[in-house]
């Protein structure tokens, strides 16, 4: 309370000696570096109270955001680049070498941004008073009624207005006057959004007349009913999401392992190579591309994460798996060294730590359907991805003379050369197509999880689940064993948990199992006995 | 021409042919007997290539083919109906024939006539090979050798599990291939009277080798049937 | 028909083999005098300093390894001679560990306190599942039968829907994996990540001294030669065949008769609880029972130490798992930052030329003589078909 | 014999060797460095590596292996708790020495053992303060977010005990957890964001390694800002952030006793010492961008006292050397001279929050005066109060 | 039962008692079929002249139907030949008589008072229906001594497999069968390595000690010679009378030699029934099936 006390004193102080409405020297000082936080916040706020002469008092806001500003002797200094500058006057000045560095904590960076916002809603620029008014709305503070009140009056945008009369009802929350109180709970009931259900309940807790907690209450419930349905949407669309990484983590497998009968225990150090391949891709954008350049990186890395894959691919094949047909469960043996071999490789190459994989920019945010529904980009992107990969790989398969001759081999070997199809040939292309798409799976996947030599790991056994809970051999299987288990592992975890959620779908596996012993899309009849 | 000069081969430590030689001309059916086990299979077998061989020569268009994988061999225009059927079981009928095309251009359309040879392969179009009866899997065994028009044809028992009238079909449609002059016919049979019937020339093997050779008309009369038998 | 009768006189009809041969019997009875009499002498007798001392350190090392042995044997009998692939043997494993690690930790607490973990969740009292860990019998029980009752229950149903191959080898999968997520959370009621260890006493001897580090290797050494045994009796009765005919074509079992199901159930358990058994031994040795001996991981390598000891042939996966285990404790010190490699390349190598395994090794070898010989003189008359 | 074997005992490969290998390359740096300025009793310290391979039984094994065959004076080792479990009873049978540099649950002192990472007081729970301080944001819930493995849980339940007995309500705390290598954050983020709206909410994390990508992935994708919903992590450090983009994340807490970017001349020279090494090494992913954490400091702090117990003690022999670790200090990188308690075998250190900035890197925005006294026995779990301050069995040396 | 089948049983039955006067094993012997009787569980009844008889059976795969009404019925001892086209159902009908498909309707008795249909395949093979494949199938990485000895007939449980040790009896059976099927010199031989005629023998060989009541034979010479067919041939004539066999071939003059009553079924339904004689001078047989 004391330490409170002193920053109203001290930004009182500061106010009365601002005789000319401009950012001073000293003012600069004390909003970045204070006795301590709550003074250096005092003085944030008295800054933004007054109208910013020139737009400076924005621009160091802007650098104390951008932690751009140091000090040394009493003074503020904004580094630019190169160059350092003067806040208060704007022109050009020289860093003291025992300037330090300023740190802004969540707090400080809070006030720091409702005092731009406080700035912008005086700013011409249309967007930049709604981008403030809708801050200062989730952000109310008593303090700034009267600068709401004036902009209000002169406002000509609807939605700006809109907003702050929003933001007014929301300081009102806090007023002593219970019918103010009142009706601020009453405008707020028609805002059916997450922030207005932040805002109710932090007033409920605090809040003592019976009449305005009953109607806290209402308007909590009536909100809650409102967003309950992007809840649901929510819950299946991170059903779809997850359905979608299992089905591209389980697509390459059912090529390799479903069509070819290769049980690749490798699968998984195949997805990891694609993940690494991307993360090398990036690697070389950053070094070698602009900066502008960066957000397409993906366009290059999706062909060769699949071309990296699918060679490594071919090589094992080559190497080692085409001496195993016929004799499937040696392939469980052999590619299992083989994946040990992978994953010690890429430590040894990388290191056993994570490497870093960023999403391009247009992959970060999303698209805003209901208050509180927001489908994040890269999982939007993921899925897509997965489809076209899934059509491209069905197509493959049903309607290319490949796909035929994979087909044909794989029942077949001796038969199909035969009747003249180079077994050797079909299976190496078969088993990198395979490998490829395991590639492909990384490249996704890097944009939603680590990338480290155990990524191969965590999705070796979901993708087998996949593979054999759809039918061995069974594409269409597949997706809906996919999606299906994407959907159920979601809803289960909405009310069991994660862990117990995840228990429960290997248990229902176990169990569905046992009505259809072959998978979803079971082979019947006597061509399945073959 | 396929000639086969000296072949020997061995599965493992033991030698199943010794020294074999047969030759089955363009035009011409050549026949080849012997009661079960003498390594009838396995002679065709290694003329496919599926089978390696120990020594000797097979010479196809007089290049010998020894050493090629059984798909250069297919693609060299031989044809094999293998024993036992080897339907791909999980493909569709139609798919089994297209497989049979595999070294043609892609386009190659399935030949009309195979169907009128066998009728219920367009009624099964769609339906798994392996879901075939055994009688419609060779059927289906031989159209696939038939469909890329090659230019030896090789037979391992084509008649098993065929009912008589298809019998009787097959072996016309033999007798007409051959008889167009531009395929040869090795034909591995113990239906006797059927081998009789079409034969040009004959082979019978026993014990893994072969104890006599000739021009079919000469069967008879050389009491082949009961060479057989015995 | 007279004629008929002679010629039956001169078939020879093969004999039954015997349980173990001459020579078998010979080596059997020196494993159990190497086992219960001599290491256990060159361990406690000859003094630290002498070339000949067995350190404790390899008395516990090949006390593991035997029971790591008897699991190798459990699957060889479930995979290589009835041709189901478990990829959940862990499971049973860690099912006799946790049994046996129960009682473990009942001693080390004390007869009317409870296992500290317990304590720590704030449990005034033992759970039910806790109920008969009181009692040595009981527990030696329990080894078995817990492994025995869960793997029947699972196999009777899978066995009964008729799921078979890697239908069955996935689902075996996710079970482990249930369980192990299940056996991570404390509230199950087993320590959750951290399991069992500190144990003290074994019917109230130290765990700690050479003499019951000596003794549980010498039990090791008899389960396993037990279990080799009881399976080689086995896999020799017409039972024995009738599995191998399961696995070869089953349905044509079942046109002979043979409901397949009682079959793969009964090896299943067995199976089940010999994995049961050596986890329970192993348990005390190593001083910790935890979820991670339940991990997918662990029940592959499993079946790989049968594999690389050869599948169906019992000798080959005891080989296998002492193999496999040997080489990865001396390359994990050896060879730290390589030792994957080689472990790889040994599983690669070990697929492509020799498949039937490391057993299997010399076998092969002649073989291979064989066909040289033969082929380098082709002309040289042979026994033919007959052969 | 003319050296001195050195026992390292961390995972280089399977799931923990994300964590661990740059352990082990700590330790030889540190042996390197006291070789090069002569050794310990005249004598060269010789490092004898093994891999655990995460796998515990096998921890066990070597550990035993070290001791009995190899007879290292000394072992650093272990991450994870079970694992150290498992080692534990082979140290003490054995009367081995264990460096054990990772944060951890309490509840254990072992005569054996040093303990040179957090106890819960030492970590958690300043943390948590931290949070219910105006400046951590006032935070009113909690959601408490781990692994389901012993660690998160205990520290959980540690956790709930402290925050009741500031008066928090059990309605406003949500605890959840996650299976090993979950990688699907969405639900349980969705549900923090419903939760968040129930009033001012932070949300401590105890998830494990791996897991910790994707989770912070899910976060950047539900647009949960830090300044709204700060999230405090106790396993996540500078190694952990080397795989997140972390724009998004600007603002997210950790709390250690140590960070990188603590400014001091012994820190510029450990981070300085450890660039060097890798690069001079080939370390791969530190040759390019070396990072020092938490764990690492522990271990710098444990071998270098360690060192200085035994030339206390002008003996390797165990018993001598825990004696002379008793009080010892150490000036560590994070800036104080941490003290080794003179009872109950652990560290004494400074605890630092910090937040999450673009760079990977954290801002130290809170930290205590000085080096604060470990409590393995948490007050927060009954009984403990009961428990003695040192552990067993050593009076008898 | 349709009374035609009831019609033409009895007479089967009494034309059976007339050929086996002594072999009336039933207490009910010469009863008629309406009179209570103890049923025993597992035991064949054939009092009604039948050990086997089919009724009104429908299968479809997919739409198609493969078994259409199909009715059939074979006496004791009886030596049933099917034969017809390709794909006219013969193998399917194998396969519901011995479990191994269901079907969508109708029913299947063997003798009269086990409904085949409440039983899986070993409970079949079991209760004395054994069956030889279309496709020979044996135990390829056994022995054929071993492949013998698993057929046997014994008892089938785990516990008896367990304890088995071949009895004398046992023995010389397997000996005799060995000779028959003309495999003895490879008692040894993995039966993997056998050829495709040496299989088929086999199959016969594991039919003949499993002794079963029924023998059901698909096409069993096919890829054999003709010694060896009418090897073939004499050896079910020796079984004739103390088995009932049902032989599917398309081998005439096989089924000339061994035929009393020739059945043709055409999809999947009975198209003609007489002697060889009778079948084939059908035109639709002709037509459909021997061709001109
Ligand atoms: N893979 C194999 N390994 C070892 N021996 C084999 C193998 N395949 C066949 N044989 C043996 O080789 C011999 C010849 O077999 P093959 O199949 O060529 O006979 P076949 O003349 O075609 O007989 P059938 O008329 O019965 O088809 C037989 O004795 C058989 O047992
Ligand atoms: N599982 C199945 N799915 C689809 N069609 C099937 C299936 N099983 C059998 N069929 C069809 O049913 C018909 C009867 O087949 P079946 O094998 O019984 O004939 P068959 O009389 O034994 O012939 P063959 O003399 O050629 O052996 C055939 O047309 C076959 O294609
Ligand atoms: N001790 C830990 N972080 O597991
Ligand atoms: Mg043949
Ligand atoms: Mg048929």
């Amino acid at each position: 309370m004391k330490i409170l006390h002193k920053a109203m004193a001290a930004a009182l102080g500061l106010l009365l000696s601002l005789s000319c409405h401009a950012l001073t020297a000293e003012q600069a000082f004390a909003m970045a570096a204070a006795e301590d936080n709550d003074a250096r916040a005092a003085a944030i706020n008295a800054a933004a109270l007054e109208p910013d002469e020139g737009g400076r008092l924005a621009a160091y806001l802007q650098a104390l955001a951008d932690d751009a500003v140091r000090t040394a002797g009493g003074k503020a200094y904004v580094i630019q680049g190169e160059r350092t500058i003067d806040p208060a006057t704007g022109t050009a000045a020289t860093l003291p070498a025992d300037a330090e560095e300023i740190v802004n904590n969540n707090y400080l960076r809070g006030v720091i941004e409702s005092a731009q916002a406080a700035l912008a809603l005086t700013s011409p620029d249309v967007q930049a008073r709604r981008a403030a008014a809708k801050k200062l709305a989730e952000e109310p503070d008593a303090a700034r009624l009267p600068l709401i009140d004036k902009v209000l009056a002169g406002e000509p945008d609807a939605q700006v207005k809109a907003m702050l009369e929003r933001a007014k009802a929301a300081s009102l929350l806090g007023s002593e006057n219970t019918a103010e109180r009142l009706q601020a709970v009453q405008q707020l009931a028609q805002i059916h959004t997450p922030e207005t259900q932040l805002l109710l309940n932090q007033r409920l807790a605090d809040e003592s007349d019976p009449a305005v907690q009953k109607a806290i209450r209402s308007a909590l419930s009536s909100i809650a009913e409102s967003l309950a349905w992007g809840e649901r949407l929510g819950a299946i669309f991170s059903g779809l999401s997850l359905g979608s990484v299992l089905l591209l983590a389980a697509l390459g497998l059912a090529i390799t392992y479903g069509l070819m009968g290769v049980i690749n225990m490798a699968h998984g150090e195949l997805i990891m190579i694609g993940a690494y391949a991307t993360y090398l891709v990036q690697v070389l954008f950053q070094r070698w591309l602009p900066d502008s350049a960066f957000g397409w990186y993906l366009v290059v890395a999706v062909p060769v994460a699949f071309t990296v894959a699918a060679l490594v691919g071919a090589v094992l094949e080559r190497g080692v798996i085409r001496f195993l047909y016929g004799r499937p469960l040696e392939t469980l043996l052999a590619t299992f060294g083989i994946s040990l071999v992978l994953q010690q490789a890429v430590r040894s190459l990388f290191g056993a730590q994570n490497v870093g994989v960023e999403n391009p920019a247009w992959m970060s945010g999303g698209v805003s359907l209901l208050p509180n529904l927001t489908l994040p980009f890269n999982r939007i992107a993921i899925i897509v991805f997965a489809f076209a990969v899934l059509g491209a790989v069905a197509f493959m398969i049903a309607r290319t003379r490949l796909g035929l001759f994979v087909r044909g081999v794989t029942q077949n070997r001796a038969m199909a050369s035969c009747v003249g199809v180079n077994t050797a040939r079909t299976d190496t292309y078969a088993f990198a197509l395979g490998s490829g798409i395991a590639g492909l799976a990384g490249c996704a996947l890097s944009q939603i999880g680590n990338v480290g030599p155990d990524l191969g790991q965590n999705y070796i056994v979901d993708s087998f689940l996949v593979v054999v809970l759809g039918g061995v051999g069974q594409l269409a299987g597949t997706v809906y064993a996919a999606l299906g288990l994407g959907v159920l592992s979601k809803l289960l975890e909405g009310w069991a948990g994660a862990v117990l959620a995840k228990i429960a779908v290997l248990l229902f596996i176990v169990v569905f199992i046992q009505k259809r012993p072959q998978g979803i899309f079971a082979l019947k009849g006597r061509s399945a006995e073959a | 021409m396929l000639e086969v000069h000296n072949l020997h081969q061995y599965y493992g430590g033991s030698h199943i042919l010794r020294n074999v030689s047969v030759k089955a001309e363009i035009g011409k059916i050549t026949v080849l007997l012997g009661r079960n086990g003498v390594g009838k299979t396995t002679l065709l077998k290694s003329l496919m290539g599926l089978v390696p061989i120990k020594s000797g020569r097979i010479e196809w268009q007089g290049h010998d083919i020894a050493r090629k994988t059984p798909y250069e061999r297919a693609r060299s225009g031989i044809g094999y109906v293998p024993q036992g059927r080897e339907i791909f079981s999980r493909l569709s009928v139609e798919d089994n024939l297209r497989m049979g095309l595999s070294y043609c251009p892609a386009r190659t359309r399935i030949p009309g006539e195979l169907y009128e040879l066998f009728p219920v392969l367009k009624q099964m179009l769609h339906r798994r090979g392996g879901d075939l009866s055994g009688g419609q899997q060779q059927q289906l065994a031989i159209a696939r050798a038939l469909a890329p028009r090659p230019q030896i044809l090789i037979l391992d028992e084509p008649t098993e599990g065929i009912q008589p009238s298809i019998i009787k079909d097959i072996g016309r449609v033999i007798r007409m291939l051959a008889d167009r002059g531009d395929m040869a016919i090795l034909l591995c049979e113990q239906y006797y009277d059927f081998a009789e019937e079409l034969a040009d020339y004959y082979v019978v093997m026993e014990r893994g080798e072969v104890i006599a050779a000739g021009p079919g008309n000469e069967m008879q009369q050389k009491g082949i049937r009961k060479l057989v038998a015995i | 028909m007279p004629m008929k009768t002679d010629l039956q006189t001169s078939l020879q009809l093969p004999k039954p083999e015997p349980l173990l041969g001459t020579r078998g019997w010979a080596l059997f009875l020196a494993a159990l005098i190497a086992v219960c009499a001599v290491a256990p002498a060159l361990n406690l007798l000859v003094p630290e300093g002498s070339a000949l001392h067995l350190s404790d350190y390899l008395v516990g090392l090949l006390g593991k390894f035997m029971c790591y042995a008897i699991v190798a044997l459990a699957i060889d009998l479930i995979w290589g001679y009835t041709g189901i692939l478990s990829l959940g043997h862990g499971l049973f494993f860690a099912l006799g560990g946790y049994v046996m690690g129960m009682y473990l930790m009942r001693e080390a607490a004390g007869p009317d306190a409870l296992p500290a973990f317990m304590g720590f969740l704030d449990w005034k009292e033992l759970p039910w599942h806790w109920a008969l860990s009181g009692s040595f019998v009981a527990t030696a029980l329990l080894v078995l039968l817990v492994p025995g009752v869960i793997g029947g229950v699972f196999g009777y149903f899978a066995f009964r829907s008729r799921i078979k191959g890697v239908y069955f080898s996935i689902i075996t999968q996710a079970l482990t994996y249930a369980a192990m997520l299940l056996f991570f959370r404390n509230e199950t009621g087993f320590g959750g990540n951290n399991g069992f260890t500190g144990f003290k006493t074994l019917l109230g001897y130290s765990l700690n001294t050479q003499a019951m580090h000596v003794l549980l290797f010498a039990l090791s050494g008899l389960a396993l030669l037990g279990c080799f045994l009881f399976s080689r009796w086995l896999i020799r009765s017409k039972y024995g065949r009738v599995l191998q005919a399961v696995r070869d074509a089953e349905s044509r079992t079942m046109f002979c008769g043979y409901n397949p199901l009682p079959y793969k159930l009964s090896i299943w358990i067995i199976s089940a609880m010999m994995c049961g058994l050596a986890g329970a031994l192993y348990v005390p040795q190593v001083g910790i029972i935890n979820p991670s001996e339940m991990s997918v991981g662990n029940s592959i390598e499993m079946a790989v130490w049968t594999a690389v000891g050869g599948r169906a042939s019992l000798v080959g996966p005891i080989i296998g798992a002492f193999a496999v285990n040997g080489g990865k404790s001396w390359l994990t010190v050896a060879a730290p930052e390589y030792w994957l490699y080689v472990l790889g390349a040994l599983f690669i190598v070990v697929t492509l030329l020799m498949p039937g395994g490391l057993i299997r090794l010399p076998s092969q070898i002649r073989e291979w003589q064989d066909k040289r010989r033969a082929l380098a003189q082709p002309s040289a008359p042979q026994q033919g078909v007959q052969a | 014999q003319d050296t001195i074997k050195v026992g390292v005992l961390h995972s280089l490969s399977g799931t923990m060797a994300i964590s661990e290998t740059v352990l082990k390359d700590t330790v030889l740096m540190a042996i390197d460095d006291i070789n090069a300025k002569g050794g310990v009793l005249g004598k060269k310290l010789e490092p004898v590596v093994v891999d655990p391979a995460s796998n515990w039984p096998l921890f066990a094994e070597k550990a035993k292996q070290l001791i009995t065959q190899d007879k290292v004076a000394v072992v650093f080792g272990c991450w994870t708790s079970v694992s150290r479990k498992s080692v534990l009873p082979v140290f003490e049978q054995n009367n081995g020495l264990l460096f054990y540099p990772v944060q951890y649950e309490g509840e254990e002192l072992s005569k054996n053992v040093f303990y040179t990472g957090a106890a819960p007081n030492q970590q958690a729970i300043p943390a948590v303060e931290y949070l219910m301080s105006k400046e951590g944001g006032g935070a009113k819930r909690f959601v408490l977010l781990g692994t389901d493995y012993v660690y998160p849980r205990t520290t959980n339940k540690i956790l709930r005990a402290f925050l009741k007995s500031k008066g928090v309500k059990d309605s406003d705390i949500m605890e959840t957890y996650t299976p090993f290598g979950h990688s699907d954050y969405q639900t349980i983020v969705a549900d923090v964001k419903k939760f968040s709206t129930g009033g001012k909410t932070a949300v401590i994390s105890t998830i494990n390694g791996d897991s910790n990508v994707p989770f912070y992935k899910e976060l950047g994708n539900a647009g949960l800002k830090a300044k709204d919903v700060p999230v405090v992590a106790f396993s996540v450090g500078e190694e952990e952030l080397r795989g997140v983009d972390t724009k998004p994340l600007v603002g997210h807490l950790a709390a250690w006793n140590y960070f990188m970017s603590v400014k001091n001349p012994t820190n510029t020279a450990f981070i300085k010492q450890w660039s060097d090494y890798a690069k001079a090494k080939n370390i791969a992913g530190h040759k390019d961008k070396p990072l020092t954490n938490d764990p690492m400091e522990a271990t710098w702090i444990g071998i270098h006292m360690w060192k200085q117990a035994v030339e206390k003690a002008k003996s390797t022999d165990t018993d001598k050397v825990i004696a002379a670790m008793a009080g010892q200090t150490f000036a560590a990188p994070d800036g104080f001279t941490v003290k080794m308690d003179e009872k109950n075998h652990h560290l004494h250190k400074p605890v630092m929050v910090g937040e999450i900035k673009a760079d990977g890197q954290f801002n130290v925005v809170w930290k205590t005066k000085g080096p604060i006294k470990a409590q393995p026995w948490s007050p927060y779990i009954d009984g403990n109060d009961k428990k003695k301050d040192e552990p067993d069995g050593k009076s008898s040396s | 039962m349709t009374p035609d089948l009831m019609q033409s049983g009895s007479e089967r039955l009494q034309q059976y008692r007339r050929e086996h006067p002594s072999e009336g094993h039933t207490e009910s012997g010469g009863r008629s079929a309406s009179m209570a009787r103890p049923v025993v569980a597992g035991e064949v009844d054939t009092t009604h002249g039948r050990i086997l008889y089919l009724e009104d059976v429908h299968v479809s795969f997919d739409g198609f139907k493969a078994i259409n009404g199909l009715n059939l019925d074979i006496a004791p001892g009886e030596l049933r030949c099917i034969i017809g086209p390709n794909g006219a159902g013969k193998t399917t009908m194998m396969d519901i008589i011995t479990g191994k498909t269901r079907p969508d309707r109708g029913s299947v008795f063997f003798g009269s008072t086990i409904d085949l249909l409440r039983y899986n395949e070993p409970e079949i093979a079991a209760m004395g229906i054994g069956r030889k494949f279309q496709k020979p199938t044996v135990f390829e990485q056994l022995s054929v001594f071993e492949n013998l000895e698993l057929a046997l007939k014994t008892h089938k449980g785990v516990a008896a497999s367990m304890r088995f040790a071949l009895k004398g009896a046992q023995k010389d059976r397997i000996a005799e069968v060995l000779h028959t099927i003309h495999l003895a010199s490879s008692v040894n031989r993995q039966a993997g390595l056998l050829s495709h005629g040496q299989k088929q023998w086999l199959e016969i060989g594991m039919l003949l000690v499993q002794e079963p009541q029924l023998l059901l034979l698909d096409e069993p010479v096919a890829g054999m010679t003709d010694e060896e067919t009418a090897r073939t041939a004499e050896l079910f004539l020796t079984l004739k009378g103390k088995h009932s066999l049902m032989v599917v071939e398309h081998d005439m003059g096989f089924i000339g030699t061994i035929s009393e009553k020739v059945t043709v079924l055409c999809d999947g339904t009975v198209l003609a029934e007489g002697t060889l004689a009778q079948v084939q001078a059908d035109e639709r047989v002709i037509e459909v099936y021997l061709g001109r």
